[in-house]
C-alpha cells in the first residue's frame, strides 16, 4: 500500500489551473523527485500536500488516511515534515534549539506550561541525533542566523528529521548554493538518505542532483503530470524533452 | 484685551519657584503641625489637558487671594502656603497628588479640584485623610446629595442651581417650546434632568433632549436635530472645547436666528474663543465681573492691577471659595478638621457675589443665582456677559440633600 | 424642513466631515505605507497646524495665508524631525518608532501649551466663506461646502501626484520594497524625509481647516488621534485609496448615526472597525499585514 | 540545569542578576517598616503598575503580539473588582482574584477575535475592542457609574474577620504578593515547553506552524494569561485608589503601559516592572517640579530610544549579555 497517494488533485486560482488532475503515488522508502519548468505547479503541489493550501478537488491519502483539507499543523503531526524554498529558521535561536523546537512539536505534552525538563531532554536527544546525521554537530551552539547559507539549508532538513517524519518534503534543498556547496550538500544528503531509508518527495531544478538522489521522477508541466518513471526512461521521453528543452509553445 | 493670550511663561516661573521652594523646604515637623507654621492649602488642579484653561483660572484666583491675604499677615497670624500640582485632569493623578499633600506635606485643607470625576474619586477618602475639601468648581449635583460626606463643602454654584436660575428666568420669558443638548457626562444628564422637571413644572413644553459624547468635533447632526424639533429655545449643558465647537458651528448654520440659545454656564474664555458667535447667548453665570457689588468692584480692580485683564468665571468662584476658607479658619481658630467642620457649617460671608451661606444640612453654599446675556459693550473688543436678572439664594438652591426644588 | 432637504444637508455635512477625516487619515497612511511606523504624534501635529494657522491668520490678517502657510511650516518641522531623529532608527525594530512618536506627541503638545497658552483661540473663517446658502429652504454654511470641495481637490491632487508624478512613483516603489528601490539608485533617505514631511503637512492642513469649526484648543490632539487610526485601519494600512474610503465611511456613519441613533454615538466608529477587521483583517484595501 | 539545557533566552538568570533580585525583593518585603506613609502609597501603586506592565510583556516581549489596547484588561479588572466590592461585600482577597479570573476568561474571546489578524491589524483590533469597552463603560451607567465611574470602593474585611489586608501595609503585601506570584508564573511559563513555542512564534510564526504547532491556540492562551494578570493589576488598583472610572480604559493608558515595557526593556519580565516604576515616579516628580513636565517627559523617551535601546534592564545587564542581540 503506497505511503502517499494523490488522485485527481486539482487546484484552481480563478481561471488559472495550478494543478490539473495530478495522480501520484510514493512507496515507503522511495525518493521521488518532482521536476518541471518554473510555474509548473511544483510548490503548489507541496502546499496542497502539507495543507498550507486547500485543493479545489481530488483526494490525498497518507498512510491510509484522507488528509485533503486538514489544517497544516495536523497534517504535519501525522508525520509529514517539509523544508521551504526560501530558508525558514529561528535566527536568534542556536542550531540545536531550532532542531529541539522542531522535535518538541511531536511530543504529547509540547504545550506544557511549566517545568518540562524531561520533554526538553527527549527533544534535545532527537535534535542532536538529527544534527549528527546532517553533519551539523560542530555548529550546534551557534545562532542559526549567523550560519552559512549551506549550513542553514541543511539545518532545515535536520529540523524536519528531528520530527521523525514518515515522509520528508524537500523544496529545492540546494537552491542558492554555490557549486562546491551543492556537491557537499548532495553528498551529505545521499549518505543520509541511504542510512535512513527515509521516504522523500524532492522538488529540484538541478538535474544532476535529481539523478543522484531520486529513485523515480515525476515531471509536471502546466500543472499536469506529463511523465512518471525511472530517471533514464523519463530522460528519453520525447514529451519531457519538448516541454523542457525545445517546443515552448 | 482682545483674544490675545495671557503670558503663561510668567505664571510658570512663579509656579516653578513656589514648587522648588516647597520641595527644598525641610521635612515638616510632625509634632507641632496643627497650631503653628504656615497654613497649607492643597490645590490638585488640571493645569494641562483639555480643561487646562479652567485649572489655570483656579490657580490664578487662589494665588491672588494668597498674595493679598499674606500681605495682611495671613490668617490667625500664620502665613498661607499654596501647594499647587498638575493632575492633567486624570482622577488617578488627582488622588495620588492629594494623598501626597496630606501624607507627605501634612496639608489637611483641599480645594480647586477641576473635574467632577476627580472630585468623586477624592471625596470618599476625606475621612481617612481627616481633611476638609471645599469645592470651587465641581457642578455635579450628587456631591451634595447621595455622595455627600461630612468633610466636603461646596462654595460654588452647582449644576442644578445654575439650571434653576435659567428656569426661573424662563417663567417670565415668552419662550414656550424647549429642546435640550447636554454632554454625555454626569453633569450633562444631571442638569438636563433638572431643566426638564422645571420646564414641565412651569407649564412650558419640553420637546426633547439629546446628549453628545465629550470630544465631539462635528455638531451638525445635533444642530439639525434642534432645528428639526421646532423649539424656540435650546438649553445647552456644554463646556470647554465642546461648548466652543457647538457655538462656532451653530452660528455658521445661523441657528441663533431661529432658536434662542440658553446655557447653564457662560464664561469669558469661551466667549473669547468663539467671539461674535456668542452674541445673544443667555445663560446662568457662576460669576461675572459685570455684577455690581462693592466687594466685586474692589476684586475686579485688584485683578486688573495684577493681570491687566478682567477676572473670569472660575477666578471669581475660586476667590469666593478661598474667602469661605478664610472665614471658616478664623471662626474655628485653627485648621483641624474636627474644629473647622462645625465652624464652616452655617457660616455666612459677604463675597464678590453678595451673601454666601454654607448650609448645615448638605454643606452647599446658598448664594444668588445670576442670569446674563452676552452683549457688545463699548470699551471691550470682545462681547461681555451683562447681568440681566438675579434670584435670591433660597429660591435657586435645591432642598436639602436633593437636586429638586420646592415651588 | 422637507425630508429631502434634510437628507441633502446631511449628505453635505457628511462630505465635509469626510474631507476633514481624510486629511487626517491620508497623512497617517502615507507615513505608515512608506515607513511602516504608526505615528502617535499625528494628533499633536494636527493641533500644531491649527495653532500655527491661528498665528499666521492673526499676524497676516488673512485666512488664506494661514491655510497655505501652516501645512508648509509643520511639513518642514516634520522633515527636520525625520532628518535629525527618525533617520537613525530605520535599522531598529518598530518599538523604537512607537516610543519616539509617543515622545514627540508629548513634546509638541506641551510646546503648544507653553507658546499659545491653555485657552482655546478663535480662528475665523474668511468673510467669503462665512455666509450661508439655502439648500431647499434650509441654511447650509458655505464653509462646509468649501471643506468638501477642498477634500475632493486634495484627494485628486494626491492621487495624481502618486500615480502620475515621478516623485509619486518613487514613493510607491519605496513603499513596496525599500531595499530594491535603494539598489536601483533611489535616494530612499530623501524619499522618507519628503513623505514624513508631506504626512505632517497634511495633518496640519486638517488642523487649519478644522480650526474655524472647533477653535484651536489643547484638547484637539487626544480626541482626533483615534479617528485617524480608525480610518486608516478600515481603509487598509498604507493604502491611499483605503484612507479615502475609510474617511467617507466614517464621515457618513458619524453624521447619520449621531442623528438617528445618538445613544450609540460613541461606539459607532469602533463597531464599524471591528466588523471590517473581522471580515478583512488587513482592512478593505490593505494587503494582509 | 540538570542534563537537558533549558531553552536559553533573555530570561536566563545569571548568578549576579539573581543575587541582585533577591536583595531587591528583601528590601521590598521590609519596606513598610522604614518608609514614610506617602512613600508606601507610591510604592504600592508602582507594584500594581509593575504587574500590569509585566502582564503586557508576556504578549509584547515574548510573542511579539503588540497590543494597543491593554488598558482593556486593567480597566475591566478595576471595574469588576470595584463592582464586586461595592455590591456584594465579598472579601477583598476573593474579589481581587475573581476579577482577575473574569478578565482572563473575557480575554479568551478577545484573543479569539484579535488573532484572526496578525501584525499591525492585530494591534488595531485590540485597540478597537478596548475603545468599545471604553464606550460601554460610558453608557452602561447602572453598572459602571457612567462618566464618573465607581467611587468609594471599600477594602472589605477578609474571610472570617481577617482584616490585615485592608490596612495600608497589609494591602501593600497583597499587591507585592500578586506581583511576585505573577512573576513566578510568567517566569515558569516562558521557560517551559509552552514558552519555547512562544519564542518560536516571536521569531518566525509561519515556520512554527509548519513544524506542527497550532500557533493560534498558543496566542489565544497568551492573550488570556496576559489579560488575566493585567486584570488582576486593575482589580488591585480599584480598592487601592478607591475608584474605577473610564480613564482606566482610555487608549492613553494603553500607550503608556507599552512605553513602560519598552523603557524597562521588553522580553525580560523584570524590565517592564522597572519601566512602570520609572514612568510613574518620573511623571509624578516631574509634574511637581514644573508645569511643563510633559515636554521633559517626551524628551526623556526620545533620549531613551536613541541612547538606551534595550531599556533600563538592558542597561543594567549589558555587561553580562552572552550573545549580542542583532
Amino acid at each position: 500500500m503506497p505511503l502517499l497517494e494523490l488522485d485527481g488533485v486539482t487546484r484552481r486560482y480563478g481561471a488559472l489551473v495550478a494543478l490539473d488532475q495530478v495522480a501520484l503515488t510514493v512507496e515507503a522508502g522511495e525518493v521521488r523527485a518532482v521536476i518541471g519548468p518554473n510555474g509548473a505547479g511544483k510548490t503548489t503541489l507541496f502546499n496542497v500536500i502539507t495543507g498550507t493550501v486547500k485543493p479545489t478537488a481530488g483526494r490525498i491519502r497518507f498512510a491510509g488516511r484522507a488528509i485533503a483539507g486538514l489544517p497544516s499543523h495536523e497534517i504535519c503531526r501525522l508525520g509529514v515534515s517539509r523544508t521551504f524554498q526560501i530558508t525558514a529558521l529561528f535566527p536568534e535561536m542556536t542550531a540545536r534549539e531550532n532542531a529541539q523546537l522542531a522535535a518538541q512539536a511531536r511530543h504529547a505534552r509540547r504545550w506544557q506550561p511549566f517545568g518540562g525538563t524531561r520533554i526538553f531532554r527527549e527533544a534535545q536527544a532527537l535534535a542532536d541525533a538529527a544534527l549528527e546525521q546532517l553533519g551539523l554537530s560542530a555548529i550546534a551552539d551557534r545562532p542559526a542566523g549567523l550560519l552559512s547559507h549551506g549550513d542553514q539549508r541543511l539545518l532545515e532538513v535536520a529540523m524536519a528529521m528531528a520530527q521523525q517524519p514518515q515522509v520528508l518534503l524537500l523544496d529545492e534543498p540546494t537552491q542558492g548554493l554555490s557549486v562546491e556547496e551543492t556537491n557537499q550538500a548532495v553528498d551529505t544528503l545521499a549518505r543520509f538518505l541511504q542510512a535512513t531509508r527515509m521516504t522523500v518527495l524532492l522538488v529540484e531544478h538541478d538535474m544532476e542532483v535529481v539523478f543522484r538522489l531520486a529513485h523515480r521522477i515525476t515531471v509536471l508541466h502546466r500543472g499536469a503530470v506529463i511523465a512518471d518513471g525511472m530517471p533514464d526512461a523519463v530522460k528519453a521521453d520525447p514529451r519531457v524533452q519538448e516541454a523542457y528543452l525545445g517546443g515552448f509553445d | 484685551m482682545s483674544g490675545q493670550f495671557r503670558p503663561s511663561r510668567r505664571a510658570m516661573l512663579k509656579v516653578g519657584l513656589a514648587a522648588t521652594a516647597t520641595v527644598a523646604s525641610p521635612a515638616v515637623l510632625r509634632s507641632a503641625r496643627a497650631d503653628t507654621g504656615p497654613i497649607k492649602i492643597g490645590l490638585p488642579l488640571a493645569l494641562t489637558g483639555a480643561l487646562g484653561s479652567v485649572g489655570q483660572q483656579q490657580k490664578r484666583g487662589a494665588e491672588l487671594w494668597a498674595k493679598v491675604q499674606n500681605a495682611k499677615g495671613g490668617i490667625l497670624g500664620r502665613q498661607i502656603e499654596l501647594l499647587i500640582e498638575d493632575t492633567a485632569g486624570n482622577p488617578a493623578n488627582c488622588v495620588r497628588k492629594a494623598q501626597e499633600m496630606v501624607e507627605r506635606r501634612d496639608c489637611r485643607l483641599l480645594t480647586g479640584i477641576t473635574l467632577s470625576s476627580e472630585a468623586l474619586a477624592v471625596v470618599p477618602k476625606l475621612a481617612e485623610w481627616d481633611s476638609i475639601f471645599i469645592s470651587s468648581d465641581n457642578g455635579d449635583g450628587r456631591l451634595t446629595a447621595e455622595s455627600l460626606v461630612p468633610n466636603f463643602f461646596r462654595a460654588n454654584i452647582s449644576g442644578p442651581m445654575g439650571t434653576r436660575a435659567v428656569s426661573l428666568y424662563l417663567r417670565s420669558a415668552k419662550l414656550q417650546k424647549f429642546y435640550a443638548l447636554g454632554l454625555d457626562y454626569a453633569w450633562g444628564h444631571n442638569s438636563v434632568q433638572v431643566f426638564e422637571q422645571e420646564t414641565t413644572k412651569s407649564k412650558k413644553e419640553f420637546i426633547g433632549k439629546v446628549f453628545a459624547p465629550t470630544g465631539t468635533k462635528d455638531y451638525s447632526p445635533y444642530i439639525t436635530k434642534i432645528r428639526q424639533s421646532g423649539a424656540d429655545a435650546v438649553f445647552l449643558v456644554l463646556q470647554g472645547d465642546d461648548n466652543n465647537a457647538f457655538l462656532s458651528q451653530a452660528q455658521q448654520y445661523r441657528l441663533p436666528e431661529k432658536v434662542k440659545l440658553l446655557t447653564e454656564i457662560v464664561d469669558l474664555t469661551s466667549i473669547r474663543a468663539v467671539g461674535d458667535a456668542s452674541l445673544g447667548l443667555i445663560g446662568s453665570s457662576r460669576y461675572s465681573f459685570t455684577y455690581d457689588h462693592p466687594l466685586n468692584a474692589e476684586f475686579v480692580a485688584l485683578w486688573k492691577k495684577e493681570h491687566n485683564t478682567v477676572p473670569d468665571t472660575f477666578e471669581g468662584e475660586q476667590w469666593q471659595c478661598m474667602k469661605v476658607f478664610e472665614a471658616g479658619i478664623v471662626k474655628a481658630g485653627g485648621i483641624e478638621a474636627a474644629k473647622l467642620r462645625p465652624a464652616l457649617e452655617d457660616i455666612e460671608i459677604e463675597s464678590v457675589k453678595g451673601k454666601v451661606h454654607i448650609r448645615k444640612c448638605d454643606h452647599q453654599g446658598v448664594q444668588q443665582g445670576f442670569m446674563v446675556e452676552v452683549v457688545k459693550k463699548p470699551g471691550f473688543d470682545t462681547p461681555v456677559p451683562e447681568v440681566i436678572a438675579t434670584f435670591p439664594g433660597d429660591e435657586t438652591t435645591p432642598t436639602c440633600n436633593t437636586m429638586t426644588f420646592k415651588d | 424642513m422637507s425630508t429631502f432637504g434634510l437628507l441633502l444637508s446631511q449628505f453635505a455635512d457628511a462630505l465635509s466631515q469626510s474631507a476633514l477625516l481624510f486629511f487626517l487619515g491620508v497623512g497617517l497612511t502615507l507615513i505608515f505605507g512608506l515607513m511602516r511606523i504608526v505615528n502617535f504624534a499625528h494628533g499633536a501635529l494636527y493641533m500644531l497646524g491649527a495653532f500655527v494657522g491661528y498665528s499666521l491668520a492673526h499676524w497676516s490678517g488673512n485666512y488664506w495665508v494661514a491655510l497655505a502657510g501652516a501645512p508648509m511650516l509643520v511639513g518642514l518641522f516634520g522633515v527636520a524631525f525625520e532628518f535629525s531623529i527618525l533617520r537613525r532608527l530605520y535599522r531598529r525594530d518598530a518599538h523604537a518608532f512607537l516610543m519616539v512618536t509617543f515622545g514627540l506627541a508629548l513634546v509638541v503638545g506641551e510646546a503648544v501649551r507653553l507658546t499659545w497658552g491653555s485657552d482655546a483661540l478663535k480662528v475665523a473663517a474668511p468673510p467669503a466663506l462665512s455666509g450661508v446658502i439655502f439648500l431647499l429652504d434650509e441654511p447650509f454654511p458655505v464653509y462646509r461646502l468649501f471643506l468638501a470641495a477642498t477634500g475632493i481637490v486634495v484627494a485628486v491632487a494626491i492621487w495624481q501626484f502618486l500615480e502620475r508624478s515621478r516623485l509619486g512613483l518613487l514613493i510607491r516603489a519605496t513603499s513596496q520594497n525599500a531595499e530594491m528601490a535603494n539598489a536601483l539608485g533611489v535616494d530612499i533617505k530623501l524619499i522618507r524625509s519628503c513623505v514624513f514631511g508631506i504626512g505632517c503637512g497634511l495633518a496640519a492642513l486638517g488642523g487649519v481647516l478644522a480650526a474655524p469649526l472647533v477653535t484651536a484648543s489643547n484638547g484637539m490632539a487626544a480626541t482626533v488621534i483615534i479617528d485617524a487610526f480608525v480610518i486608516v485601519i478600515i481603509g487598509g494600512m498604507g493604502s491611499f485609496l483605503g484612507s479615502l474610503i475609510g474617511a467617507l465611511l466614517i464621515g457618513f456613519v458619524q453624521v447619520f448615526g449621531n442623528y438617528y441613533a445618538p445613544d450609540f454615538a460613541l461606539a459607532f466608529m469602533y463597531l464599524v472597525m471591528l466588523v471590517v477587521l473581522v471580515v478583512r483583517p488587513g482592512g478593505l484595501l490593505g494587503k494582509e499585514a | 540545569m540538570t542534563g537537558a539545557t533549558r531553552m536559553k533566552g533573555a530570561t536566563r538568570m545569571k548568578g549576579a542578576t539573581r543575587l541582585i533580585c533577591i536583595v531587591v525583593l528583601l528590601a521590598l518585603v521590609l519596606a513598610p517598616l522604614g518608609l514614610p506613609p506617602f512613600a508606601m502609597t507610591l510604592l504600592t501603586e508602582a507594584v500594581i503598575l509593575g504587574l500590569f506592565a509585566m502582564s503586557l510583556d508576556l504578549m509584547f516581549g515574548y510573542t511579539r503580539l503588540v497590543s494597543f489596547g491593554h488598558a482593556a484588561a486593567y480597566g475591566f479588572g478595576a471595574y469588576a473588582s470595584g463592582w464586586l466590592l461595592l455590591h456584594t461585600g465579598m472579601p477583598l482577597l476573593f474579589a481581587v482574584f475573581a476579577a482577575g479570573l473574569l478578565t482572563g476568561v473575557l480575554a479568551i474571546g478577545i484573543g479569539w477575535m484579535c488573532t484572526l489578524a496578525t501584525g499591525v491589524s492585530f494591534s488595531m483590533l485590540t485597540l478597537a475592542l478596548a475603545q468599545l469597552l471604553y464606550a460601554i463603560s460610558f453608557k452602561w451607567t447602572s453598572v459602571t457609574g457612567g462618566s464618573d465611574g465607581l467611587a468609594g470602593i471599600p477594602r472589605t474585611i477578609g474571610p472570617f474577620g481577617f482584616a490585615a489586608l485592608s490596612s495600608k501595609a497589609g494591602f501593600y503585601y497583597l499587591a507585592l504578593g500578586c506581583l511576585v506570584g505573577g512573576f513566578l508564573v510568567c517566569f515558569a511559563l516562558v521557560r517551559s515547553p509552552f514558552g519555547a513555542v512562544l519564542r518560536g512564534i516571536r521569531e518566525n510564526e509561519s515556520k512554527t506552524t509548519a513544524l506542527g504547532y497550532n500557533t493560534r491556540l498558543y496566542k489565544i492562551a497568551v492573550v488570556a494569561i496576559s489579560y488575566g494578570l493585567g486584570g488582576l493589576a486593575g482589580a488591585l488598583y480599584a480598592p487601592f485608589a478607591g475608584f474605577a472610572n473610564t480613564e482606566l480604559l482610555f487608549w492613553l493608558l494603553s500607550g503608556q503601559v507599552l512605553i513602560m515595557v519598552i523603557v524597562g526593556g521588553a522580553g525580560t519580565l523584570i524590565g517592564p516592572v522597572l519601566g512602570a516604576a520609572f514612568f510613574m515616579l518620573m511623571e509624578h516628580q516631574l509634574s511637581a517640579w514644573t508645569e511643563a513636565w510633559a515636554l521633559y517627559f517626551g524628551l526623556i523617551f526620545i533620549a531613551f530610544v536613541l541612547f538606551a535601546p534595550e531599556g533600563i534592564w538592558g542597561l543594567a545587564t549589558r555587561r553580562r549579555r552572552a550573545h549580542p542581540r542583532p
